[in-house]
């Protein structure tokens, strides 16, 4: 069972680095702060399989604080950089 | 080997295909709508998939529990950022592809 | 399986390079701390992959949450001034760089030459240290009974090396007496946040700080401490800021200084108690120390979070907003003077 | 094992990519990066260092050290994006010019 665990650890990680593409893309911001988003959700599921594979409990507390944090960087782009793209926007 | 461990086996490597699934659509979907669309996929049903596979593996109640409370925190904060990201971008005019 | 393993440590390793050599070199800003955000996150998986789940925690709240949060905001702030002059600037300049490259190419060249040494004399150095060295790892493990706590990491933080904390927690006091120093913080034009955030908010303030009592107390016996529990405190300060709540005058005057010196002082404080008593600076008695450490923890958390979500204002809180008078999130939307509404 | 050497030289790598960012970058923002940048390096180099002994449990000092070092990036990181935007509220641009330099 470890090495299935390692195994999908390893295949998450990598969806994760091809996922990159689309921040180096775009084109939009929002593209970009999407990608991060999947990469934080791709996180939580790679540190549970290494808690699982490991066998070391501590590391779901890890993956706990990456869910609760999932949203804080996100909420950040909407409110404030976005936001500010707009009212450029809006002045031009 | 267990039946638990089978199950849990084909749980956690569906999990994986949702999130090559919602990547290729990150990769592949013409506009932010659409990806919007393959993302929460990846984050709602893949990484329920991945704990469904876990729990069946949990040693006890309260890990079984952890879990589940990882996916929902999950599950709330990727609804809310596509509900906030899609209604931003349709007020900065970024069109539908159609 | 160690195959496996070392497949993953070389993926994570080139991707933490080749992701800080994009953030770093990448013409757009936004795309620059995208990238960095990506690379925090990598950063908590290595930690993890070097048997550090401590240290991985408090990378996944600050590098991966609030370090994104506080850069986006600024890069906001920087943004707003003149439009999206500044955002065309940073184009114009990664134009115009590959111009200078050219001017200066045996400034870059010697500039290579120096680097390349100095990451030559890098890699000497660390790779000629003596191996099996016991270090003070086993200093450590023979003294934690005494310490109050099992956790090693805690007990190097709150006992063995109280000075180094105290110190910390001073200069994250000074940081933002300096932030303060410069000024009031600026006004955000902030629209209306919707049901979805408010819920949001609503719904995840509590979670952390309940995760961050939590960690505050496994602390003592397994991963996590004070520093990790402060900075989920301050996720839930930045959450509820983005949320539109602000400090009103009650809360923005002595109640934020005193809880922002609350660490320093109890650490302080326990320190003095114990030179009265005919002992060292910090040196708690075996039979206290687990409370005490508690203790100084709790107000080392709560003084932690308060400043992290301070730093994130971004300068002073005014006083005299009558605006902001009323710091409660569960108003009625119709009696919501506060907030400006986007058409 | 392997992987604590690699991780070590990817520390290092960082920290010198850090160091040329700073020193090649005039836009204040960026450098503020690359300082960030420089000091996951030293980091990694830190905690890697810490495994190195075989069959025991890495040494908690270094641990410690590394936990209360990245709270005070974060911070150092807020004080200094508070003087680059005062300096760009100052000299209307965020960045360090040639003429600035003299």
């Amino acid at each position: 069972m470890e090495i299935l665990y390692l195994s999908i650890a390893l295949f998450l990680l990598l969806t994760l680095v091809a996922g990159l593409w689309r921040v180096l893309q775009g084109p939009t911001s929002a593209d970009r702060m999407l990608a991060a988003q999947l990469f934080g959700t791709t996180a939580v599921a790679c540190v549970l399989l290494l808690a699982q594979a490991f066998e070391y409990p501590p590391l779901r507390d890890v993956a706990l604080i990456f869910a609760l944090l999932a949203a804080v960087a996100a909420v950040a782009f909407i409110r404030r950089a976005w936001a500010a793209e707009e009212q450029n926007d809006v002045s031009d | 080997m267990l039946v638990t461990e089978i199950l849990s086996s084909l749980l956690l490597i569906a999990g994986a295909i949702f999130f090559l699934a919602g990547t290729v659509g990150l990769l592949r979907f013409p506009d932010v709508y659409t990806r919007l669309h393959a993302l929460t996929k990846a984050d709602n049903v893949g990484l329920g998939l991945v704990v469904a596979g876990l729990v069946l593996q949990a040693e006890s109640w309260t890990v079984a529990g952890k879990l589940l409370l990882i996916w929902l925190l999950v599950l709330l904060a990727s609804a809310s950022i596509a509900h906030l990201v899609a209604k931003a971008a349709r007020k900065k005019g970024i069109e539908l592809w159609k | 399986m160690t195959l496996l393993q070392l497949m993953f440590d070389t993926l994570l390793g080139f991707s933490l390079l080749w992701l800080a050599w994009q953030a770093l070199t990448s013409p757009d800003l936004f795309r620059a701390i995208v990238l960095f955000i990506a690379f925090g996150l990598l950063m908590a998986l290595t930690w993890i992959r070097l048997d550090a789940p401590d240290v991985a925690m408090a990378e996944a709240s600050i590098g991966a949450g609030l370090t994104g949060a506080l850069l986006l905001s600024a890069l906001a702030r920087l943004g707003s001034k003149n439009g999206s002059r500044a955002i065309l600037e940073k184009k114009h300049q990664a134009g115009s760089m590959t111009e200078n490259t050219k001017n200066q190419l045996p400034f870059r060249l010697l500039l290579m030459v120096l680097l390349l040494a100095v990451a030559a004399g890098l890699v000497y150095v660390v790779l000629t240290l003596p191996e099996n060295i016991p270090g003070l790892g086993i200093l450590v493990e023979e003294n934690l009974e005494s310490s109050g706590v099992s956790n090693p990491v805690t007990a190097v933080l709150l006992n063995y090396r109280g000075y180094d904390t105290l110190l910390e927690l001073s200069v994250l006091l000074l940081t933002l007496l300096g932030v303060w120093s410069l000024g009031d913080m600026t006004k955000q034009h902030e629209s209306f946040p919707g049901p979805v955030l408010s819920t949001l908010s609503r719904l995840l303030v509590p979670l952390l700080i309940m995760a961050a009592g939590y960690l505050l107390w496994v602390g003592a016996h397994a991963p996590g401490g004070a520093f990790q529990a402060g900075s989920l405190l301050g996720a839930a300060g930045v959450l509820l800021l983005l949320a539109g709540w602000r400090p009103g005058t009650r809360l923005a005057g002595l109640p934020l200084r005193i809880s922002l010196v609350l660490g320093v002082a109890a650490f302080v404080a326990a320190g003095m108690v114990f030179i009265l008593l005919g002992r060292q600076f910090l040196e708690y008695p075996p039979s206290f120390a687990g409370v005490l450490i508690l203790l100084i923890e709790a107000a080392a958390t709560l003084s932690i979070g308060i400043t992290l979500a301070a730093l994130f204002l971004g300068g002073r809180p005014k006083f005299s907003q009558p605006k902001f008078s009323r710091p409660k999130l569960n108003q009625p939307k119709s009696s919501q003077p506060k907030f400006r509404r986007h058409k | 094992m392997n992987n604590i050497y690699l991780y070590t030289i990817v520390g290092m790598g960082l920290f010198t990519l850090g160091l040329y960012a700073v020193i090649v970058h005039a836009h204040l923002l960026r450098k503020i990066l690359a300082i960030n940048v420089m000091g996951s390096g030293v980091f990694l180099v830190l905690v890697a260092l810490a495994a190195r002994n075989q069959g025991t449990a890495p040494d908690p000092v270094p641990h410690a050290m590394v936990i209360t070092g990245i709270v005070v990036a974060v911070s150092a990181t807020a004080l200094a994006l508070a003087l680059m935007l005062r300096v760009r509220a100052k000299t209307g641009q965020a960045e360090l010019s040639e003429e600035s330099l003299e």
